[in-house]
């Protein structure tokens, strides 16, 4: 079975079970997201599903091989990145260097074989910082950081990508931006997607899961999710009913 | 900080990429060498201007100047306080001090040999130290320059708490000179101090250095990338004891004598004086530093004894209003240029 | 075998002086993450008062009692006044304190020379222990009163402590007051107030610990920076901010220097440090720590 | 010395303004400068003081001149670290063009100034450090000590306690050089005289603060005293400590010179009233030299002196009289080679308050005798009162410069 596979994953912290048997399948080339309201567990299920927090039970395959348990670097290595929702760019370097630290690690690992300045191009003009090369990444607007966010994970060259709310606190013309060019992501890169906002979601994804109280609601696509009186109850209500 | 931010020209396009980050990592950057070059003039005519005691004070600032930028690699490039930068400098002379006087090694080897001594210590605790990190990192470091202190107490072969006496230094009989002679062996100091500078500045832009930046900026960053930190940590680590393992050789010939007192955690403490007062964000803050450490103590000592006080006031002024220590200070001063400024400013 | 038991108390005695020297350290680490180097100062500051109030007025009691109020006032001026604002305007809370309070330990040791020698004349002073402990009280050998006041003080401010924290409010508020300084906003309460509070109650202990070193060691202008090193092992082996981790580092560093000193004094010296070191391989972040964040 | 500051440039003006500022005493004509170095700060600062009391009595008494040369004292503080004596040895050499450098308290210290004499040929005579390698193995023609040498002394006392009668003692001290040296010539004398160490404990250098387990131990062992080697802080606490446990009445703790030291007496709550000290002088000596010594010291001060003052008082003399002797045997000028004064002072013999003094082929200063005396209760706060007179020791073969 290629792609993620997740089954039964559960988290609890003390008491509260953040996560509960949550299942996912994700295809080769799947733009899939996870929403929920606040404290739904999905920042929990990225952290599992990125090695830094270890579940208590479940399983989490890539390509059929196990990942579960082992560390952020070991899980970068099999192919998965992510993004971070606070943020953890490399405030005092340039984009440029940014950039090649996360394509050197690639390199260093295998996953890159070609030239690494003209990859690190390549990114930076696919996520339009190609201008930007050379500013400190603490001089870039909101946008630009998310949209820096994106390239760094895309730099680790891996099949599947995890976005933690990426469009968190940008402006309406930032996030279009930013739906333009999630849009243009290649379309072998399976995408996993935590979003608050809608209009991103819906923009980009064609698979929804949504957890409430670390549990999953429903789990299909878009039309689906937006009809389905509990996800309108759970969640949706309060922007679209 | 990873300097050549403060040195480069910074491009606008990928077509034109920062040297040393996609090449070979071994261009120090037109900044830097604008810099050395003067300094290093201007160090040189100082045993020809001046009487004995200048060159004297001058061979500690270079010393301690090695010392501090050693610590920095640590403290500006990767954000770790190490407090024990003594210990290294303890290791250093103690190698060069037993090499040459019990094994009767020529002074070079025994030099040679005390760098990579100092080194390979840094490497082992750094295995141990750097399994923790920010304040715990700090104290435990700190525990451990006091270890080596205590053992060097204790070793009654290395002469215990009295130390050892009748360091050589190095022998350029065969250059006809002899470094018994200040301004002879103040030429020495100056050419070893000159290379340390270079050598520091190539790591710090090399692909390890912009790593190790990468690691003060965000470790969290680094390890999602896929980059193994600790082992960058510990290296950097030894890097740092490396050049406090210089520093030490060097300041052994130059007293010809050592004794536990240079691996106190007050020593350790005095070279983050020199770091912090001259600034972590340039490259050169350290060596400024210094230079400010040994004359204003040296100057403070004809006008009071409490210059403990003087001090440790100063240090709590700079750590609190000047980010950016004296090399901050003269960035905003002299026109380091507009792009510069808020980076070697810290306060930007 | 008797001896032994006496060793044990002589451990106990050390052990508990090592805790009121780290508590008042570990409780402003621990509750705000400021490491304050300058701990020693303060336990310093406690000590010379303590032997000013106690010579003026000869009582030990008075010492104990006043002396640590100094160092407390010195301590919630220079949180409120200093540290608050400068970790508000951004600066890194915990490497810029703990450098700025190193410099602070500088300043305060040279000040404290020149009072002392310059002015007051005198290099080395003690506390006159009350009369009640001066003497020893003969459990099968004679024993020093004075240690058994030091145990029992260890174990009260150990309590003392861990009741303020874990079963009152102001504990819960200066918890809350860490982990999210909004909720405890909203409270109405004046977060910076309770962290300068916390800041004073670590300085106070420490004054206090150091009337009692006073009376037990002695005083002079280097005691500020000789604790630095035992009070953060102490601190470091039972975990950054833990007060249960503080009691038992404090039991441990002390049996540990009094038992090998007794009975294999080759080692004393390094003991502590080997320690130190296998917890390190061990558990990193100390017997009871919190596991340390990733940056 | 510095060309003006105008021709120097950058970070040598800083320097030289440094260094313009540090030289108040510049080539007045016809005179010999001393740099007297001494920890002013830190925990010996009150010795540091007594020292150039002393100095400074012995000074007054030349009438601040040596062979129609004036001289001027230069006084620099070690901060008790070996290091800054280096530093500023530097400074009185380089920039202050002293002739003579005297004091030191700390042994490293001293051993490191030591190799300065040598390598820059100017004499240093140590005033208060013990370290038998200062005058022994390293054998040097610039140094000489005034004071006395740690296993001379300790000898001596171990040996008057072996024949007085005391038979098993343990002993302690802190583990590094001085403590063993100390303890080493104590078990020469005492041994040699036919005592038996029950066990020699030494305690972590500055780690200690608690004697417990030492204490305990010598009462375990069934010792008939104590005899310790501990300075300052680490005196006071043991001896609180030692009458903590109650042992005062049956296990007396002893020690030469620092233990029971004067200055440490404010600090030792009555704890030393009834104790039997060593010491290499007491005011309450009477002999001529001593009576002459104290009237003027007193005279000068308005207080009593001790044996710091005392030290301090012989190391001026000694080397205000070799600088005198030196000069004029060489005409009136000041001898090229410096070693002249270190040649003359160590031939002399002085009439010391401490006794007569003169030099052993190491350069190390000999006494007849040291004291042995009871703090007692004065009539105004405590005091000493004189024992005996013990021979002094006999000082290791150090290396014979004859």
């Amino acid at each position: 079975m290629s792609g993620l596979v997740v089954r039964g994953l559960s988290k609890s912290f003390g008491a509260i079970k953040v996560i509960e048997s949550f299942d996912l399948t994700l295809r080769p080339g799947e733009r899939h997201a996870v929403i929920g309201p606040n404290g739904a567990g999905k920042t929990t299920l990225f952290n599992m599903l990125s090695g830094w927090l270890a579940p208590d039970s479940g399983t989490i395959e890539i390509d059929g091989q196990e990942i579960r348990g082992r560390g952020p670097t070991a899980i970068c290595h099999a192919g998965v990145a992510r993004s971070f929702q606070r943020n953890t760019l490399f405030g005092r370097l340039t984009v440029h260097e940014s950039l090649w630290l996360a394509l050197n690690a690639s390199r260093k690992r295998g996953a890159l074989t070609g030239d690494l300045a003209a990859e690190l191009g390549r990114i930076a003009a696919m996520m339009e910082l190609d201008t930007r090369l050379g500013r400190e990444t603490d001089t870039l607007s909101y946008g630009q950081k998310r949209q820096l966010e994106v390239a760094l994970a895309l730099a680790c060259q891996p099949r599947i990508l995890l976005l933690d709310e990426p469009a968190a606190g940008t402006s309406p013309a930032e996030r279009a931006t930013l739906v333009r060019l999630l849009g243009g992501l290649p379309g072998d890169l399976s995408l996993v997607l935590v979003e608050h906002d809608m209009d991103v979601v819906f923009g980009v994804c064609e698979a929804i899961t949504v957890l409430n109280y670390g549990r999953v609601v429903i789990s299909a696509d878009p039309g689906t999710v937006r009809n389905d009186p509990d996800v309108r109850m759970a969640y949706l209500g309060r922007e679209y009913a | 900080m990873s300097s050549s931010m403060t040195d480069q020209p910074m491009p606008e396009t990928a077509s034109k990429p920062p040297p040393g980050i996609t090449g070979t990592g071994l261009s120090a950057g037109a900044g830097f060498w604008a810099i050395l070059l003067p300094v290093v003039a201007v160090l040189a005519t100082v045993p020809l201007l001046s009487g004995g005691y200048a060159t004297v004070l001058l061979i500690e600032v270079m010393i301690f100047g090695i010392l501090a930028t050693g610590l920095n690699f640590l403290l500006g490039h990767m954000g770790y306080v190490s407090f024990c930068q003594g210990a290294f400098l303890g290791c250093g002379a103690y190698f060069t001090a037993v090499a040459t006087l019990f094994w009767g090694w020529p002074v070079w080897a025994a030099m040679a040999a005390a760098v990579a001594a100092a080194g390979l210590v840094a490497l082992l605790i750094g295995m141990f130290v750097m399994r923790t990190r920010s304040i715990q990192f700090l104290l435990i470091t700190l525990a451990f320059g006091e270890m080596f202190h205590t053992a060097a107490i204790k070793v009654r072969a290395t002469g215990g708490d009295d130390g050892m006496r009748g360091i050589p230094r190095l022998d350029l009989s065969a250059l006809g000179l002899e470094a018994r002679d200040d301004s002879v062996f103040f030429v020495v100091v100056l050419v070893v101090f000159a290379a340390a500078m270079i050598a520091l500045k190539l790591l710090t832009v090399s692909r390890f250095g912009r790593i190790v930046a990468g690691i003060r900026e965000s470790e969290t960053r680094m390890r999602s990338l896929g980059y193994e930190t600790w082992g960058y940590r510990v290296a950097a680590f030894a890097v740092a004891g490396l050049f406090g393992g210089l520093a030490g050789a060097l300041w052994a010939q130059y007293a010809r004598f050592v004794n536990p007192e240079l691996m106190t955690w007050q020593i350790s403490g005095e070279a983050l004086l020199m770091v912090i007062i001259g600034g972590t964000r340039n490259f050169f803050g350290p060596f400024l530093g210094a230079l400010f450490f040994v004359l204003a103590k040296a100057w403070l000592a004809t006008v009071t004894d409490a210059y403990l006080i003087v001090f440790g006031l100063l240090f709590v002024l700079v750590v609190a209003f000047l980010e950016g220590g004296i090399s901050g200070l003269l960035g905003r001063f002299l026109r380091l240029g507009r792009r510069q400024a808020g980076r070697i400013g810290g306060e930007a | 075998m008797s001896f032994f038991l006496f060793n044990l108390l002589n451990g106990m005695q050390l052990s508990m002086l090592l805790f009121l020297m780290a508590i008042g350290f570990t409780i402003t680490f621990g509750l705000m993450n400021i490491l304050n180097l300058a701990h020693g100062a303060f336990y310093m500051v406690g000590a010379y008062m303590g032997y000013m109030v106690g010579s003026l007025t000869g009582s030990f009691w008075l010492a104990l009692l006043l002396a640590p109020l100094i160092p407390m006032v010195l301590g919630f001026l220079l949180q409120y006044l200093v540290l608050q604002p400068l970790v508000d305007r951004g600066r890194d809370i915990h490497l810029d304190m703990a450098l700025l309070t190193f410099g602070l330990l500088f300043f305060v040791v040279g000040v404290a020379e020149l009072v002392s020698i310059e002015i007051l004349h005198i290099t080395f002073a003690s506390i006159r222990k009350p009369a009640l402990l001066a003497g020893y009280v003969n459990i099968g050998l004679p024993y020093p009163s004075f240690r058994l006041f030091i145990i029992g003080l260890g174990i009260a401010v150990g309590l003392l402590v861990w009741l303020l924290l874990e079963r009152t409010i102001i504990g819960a508020v200066v918890r809350g007051g860490v982990d999210d300084q909004e909720t405890v906003r909203t409270m109405g309460i004046d977060v910076h107030l309770v962290f300068a509070g916390v800041f004073a109650f670590g300085c106070w202990l420490a004054g206090i610990s150091g009337v009692v070193a006073g009376a037990e060691l002695s005083i002079d202008s280097s005691m500020a920076a000789s604790i630095l090193v035992p009070t953060l092992i102490v601190v470091v082996l039972g975990g950054l901010g833990s007060v249960k981790g503080c009691f038992i580092g404090a039991i441990v560093v002390g049996m540990t220097q009094t038992l090998t000193q007794a009975y294999a004094p080759a080692i004393a010296a390094y003991s502590i440090y080997i320690l130190l070191t296998l917890i390190l391989v061990v558990r990193p972040q100390g017997i009871f720590g919190r596991a340390p964040g990733a940056a | 010395m510095l060309k003006p500051k105008s021709r120097i440039p950058g970070a040598i003006a800083a320097a030289a303004c440094a260094l313009s500022l540090m030289s108040p005493a510049q080539a007045q004509d016809r005179s010999v400068t001393v740099g007297l170095m001494l920890p002013y700060t830190g925990v010996f600062a009150q010795l540091a003081r007594d020292l150039e009391d002393g100095w400074r009595l012995a000074l007054d008494e030349y009438g601040g001149e040596v062979a129609g040369y004036q001289v001027v004292l230069l006084t620099e503080d070690t901060e008790g670290s070996a290091q800054t004596a280096l530093q500023k040895a530097q400074k009185l050499i380089r920039s202050d063009d002293a002739q003579v450098l005297a004091g030191v308290v700390s042994s490293a210290a001293a051993i490191a100034l030591a190799e300065v004499a040598q390598n820059e040929r100017i004499p240093f005579v140590a005033a208060n450090a013990v370290a038998d390698e200062l005058t022994g193995a390293s054998c040097n023609p610039y140094v000489a000590r005034t004071s006395f040498s740690a296993n001379a002394l300790q000898s001596a006392v171990g040996q008057y306690l072996a024949e007085s009668g005391v038979a098993r003692v343990v002993t302690g001290a802190d583990d590094y050089s001085a403590g063993h040296a100390m303890i080493e010539g104590f078990a020469r004398g005492f041994e040699g005289a036919g005592g038996e160490i029950l066990e020699q404990s030494f305690t972590p250098l500055g780690q200690t603060g608690d004697f417990g387990p030492l204490l305990m131990r010598a009462r375990q062992l069934g010792a008939e005293a104590i005899y310790t080697f501990y300075t300052g802080t680490e005196a006071v606490q043991i001896v609180k400590q030692h009458a903590a446990f109650g042992l005062r009445g049956d296990i007396p703790l002893l020690g030469a010179v620092w233990l029971y030291d004067e200055t440490l007496w404010p600090a030792m709550e009555d704890n030393m009233i009834g104790a039997t000290d060593f010491t290499v002088y007491s005011h309450t000596l009477e002999t001529p030299a001593s009576e002459r010594f104290e009237a003027a010291f007193e005279a000068m001060y308005g207080r009593l002196p001790i044996a710091g003052n005392a030290m301090g008082y012989d190391n001026g003399v000694a080397v205000l009289e070799g600088l005198a002797r030196a000069i004029e045997a060489n005409g009136g000028e000041i001898p090229e080679d410096r070693v002249a004064v270190i040649e003359e002072l160590t031939a002399l013999t002085l009439d010391s308050p401490r006794g007569p003094l003169h030099f052993n082929a190491s350069h190390n200063a000999v006494v007849d005798e040291i004291y042995v005396v009871e703090v007692v209760e004065g009539e105004n706060g405590p005091a000493q009162r004189f024992l005996a007179a013990i021979p002094y020791g006999q000082d290791l073969p150090g290396c014979d410069m004859e």
